[in-house]
């Protein structure tokens, strides 16, 4: 439709219209690449409720919604795309109605399982990109480890209590995947800490927000193969609100994955062989 | 902030490297909750991140139980990101890494959560 | 009923757990602080709409929404908190609508006028603390004035394209006024880059939730008369996002609002004495 | 980045003092777009933030129209944060300020939207 002499609708103008104007989007180009994009979100809880509506609000043509989980009240202080009426609806489809009612130019797609080696293939086959909005080591090794395979980017975030990370992995098959920085899971042990933690609202609601940025800048092009350097970002909500960027590794030519002589390829993973739950050690991870 | 001078060090007037050292992510609670140290490393030969290592595991943590959260094999634990002034210490050498005055060494667990 | 042995309801236990155990919040003490809090936000566009669901989300117990405008098509990149149905709808009626939904527990009253000189004491009088969400000097002038003589803090935040500014104005009634800060308006010509940059969604997002966290801190007493320096947070959101924090001047003493010998106080505001549209010089402010 | 070194400065010598200037919040417009500029200024005495206006209106404004809204009755404008090493020059001395090597100045619109 690019080549088409109006490639959006007028209504599409008035809704982008603000957006389009700024410089560092770039116009109608942008918009465009925005519209054809097929972006995967994987988990619609602290980080994916502020990801979601601004990704659907700024145009993303498609976008994927991976969620097995239910909302629950608990959820509702850091999770605030859903509400008090929907507790014990899957937040998959409770996301889905909230943002068809946002931007109906924006096809979502509801995936309500658990994400795991035997249909994450199938999934991420359909996406130019994938959002890591979960919450356990063992679905972020997978995340990087399929979508290597499939050769696409992860926007990868995480938060505890009041601090927060973000990076970006595999960007344009060149970038360092999740294994380049963590060869090794962490002992499970090492992760309780998190567990008692709790979380501050608008804190992950930050870093999710943060996502969505990253995440439109993978899409219209502002990073490149020249420009992108790998990092990780740090944001911290107390006692002031800081955020830095740390410098990182490349790709790593040993990286199981990534590397020059890569063993968790798609039949590995596929076939089972690659045992995710018996890596990480334990199922305790899942702790936000 | 927390200033920790070895007392021989003080007498001897030996050299010393400045530096300072941030435990990020939660790391913190086994370092008295205190995220931000300035240390004054004693320097004989060139100090590097080996050495800081083994001062930071003899001199800063109390409970003897926590060093595992720390350190496993020898260095840094599996999870944890090493940062030499900002910069993933894998570009910067890891443990033979040479600290110099103004150093800038953090420490971050990875977070899990979303 | 903070003496009462059950404060909070066994529902609103599990709703806010999550927060109450992080460490920087502080407990059950600091939950009833949220609770007992009276906020003012004064705009629903793209600051209020992420501030607005995380203080809500948060358990603010009274939260006050001031706007007279409409929610429109091109809004919706941005003010996610709205959604294409409700286009033509007040803006305050209709975050209300999702809020109510959001928290039961909050109580959300609705001001669908225009904030000016004769109806803003009446207004802030029944709150603790004011969010400056508008958009134009004229506005910001106002708020600050009113709030140093109701004696309220403000959490006043900004952004134009891809960047954003934040600040914590007459804090504890010592910290610096917006006059403080900018004794005399900007010439109205120097606004008029703002009136073509746009502005992106998840941007000024980003700085609505600093917002919502910065306000946190005020209600449960994380800033403290000893602790506050007068800062002001500046977040640029491309090429990489970036946050500074400046160190800013305190009070000064020949403020006409704050300062030994004010000039501005109620009665010259409530009077019309203050003259904001000719102090401010036009209405081509109203830019974003 | 851009690097500013006035010719007869460089023939002649002459000390200067280099400093980083920022223009934020939009105010790059009246210089190239250039966000950051990396400036060499001449220095016969001490140079202060008033010789830095100076320099800057004399050698970096290509259009004199837009002077105005960099400056206002000889000083920054009115909506213009002024900053020195990130802190605002009214703590600083304001016009006096005497620029060291190394000094970040920044200079940062207010903006208004929301
Ligand atoms: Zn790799
Ligand atoms: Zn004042």
């Amino acid at each position: 439709t690019s080549d088409s002499p109006h490639p959006l609708s007028l209504e599409e103008y008035r809704r982008y219209g603000r957006q389009m104007i700024v410089e560092d989007i770039g116009g109608l180009k942008s918009q465009l690449k925005l519209k054809a994009a097929k972006v995967l979100v994987i988990g619609a809880g602290g980080l994916g409720c502020p990801a979601l509506p601004y990704l659907t609000g700024a145009g993303v043509g498609t976008i994927g919604i991976v969620d097995n989980d239910v909302v629950d009240t608990s959820n509702l202080h850091r999770q605030v795309l859903h509400d008090s009426t929907k507790v014990g609806m899957l937040k998959c489809e409770s996301a889905k109605q909230v943002l068809n009612k946002l931007n109906p130019h924006v096809e979502i797609v509801t995936y309500p399982v658990r994400l795991d080696y035997s249909n994450a293939f199938e999934i991420f086959e359909k996406y130019d990109c994938v959002l890591d909005c979960t919450d356990t080591p063992l679905t972020r090794y997978l995340i990087s480890d399929v979508a290597v395979n499939v050769g696409i980017p992860v926007v990868s975030a995480s938060g505890v209590g009041t601090e927060g990370q973000l990076t970006i992995l595999n960007f344009q098959n060149e970038g360092p995947c999740y294994r380049c920085f963590f060869p090794t899971p962490p002992p499970p042990t090492s992760v309780s800490s998190c567990s008692e933690g709790g979380v501050i609202g608008p804190c992950i609601g930050l870093v999710g927000t943060m996502m969505a940025i990253e995440t439109i800048k993978v899409i219209i092009g502002s990073y490149t193969s020249e420009n992108f350097k790998p990092f990780l970002m740090m944001y911290s909500g107390f006692p002031q609100q800081t955020l830095r960027t740390f410098k990182m590794r490349g790709r790593q030519s040993k990286c199981l994955t990534c590397g020059d002589h890569p063993t968790i390829n798609k039949e590995a993973i596929q076939s089972g062989s690659i045992n995710y739950e018996l890596f990480c050690g334990s199922r305790n991870y899942n702790v936000c | 902030m927390n200033e920790l001078i070895s007392k021989d060090i003080k007498r001897n007037k030996t050299r010393m490297v400045k530096i300072k050292v941030e435990f990020l992510g939660g790391l913190d609670v086994i370092f008295n909750k205190e995220r931000v140290h300035n240390l004054n490393v004693p320097k004989e030969d060139p100090v590097t991140m080996a050495d800081l290592l083994d001062f930071i595991v003899e001199t800063m943590i109390a409970n003897k139980k926590d060093v595992e959260v720390f350190l496993e094999n020898g260095t840094v634990r599996p999870g944890i990101i090493t940062l030499i002034n900002d910069t993933d210490w894998e570009l910067e050498g890891e443990l033979e890494y040479v600290l110099e005055d103004g150093d800038i060494i953090s420490f971050t667990s990875t977070l899990h959560g979303g």
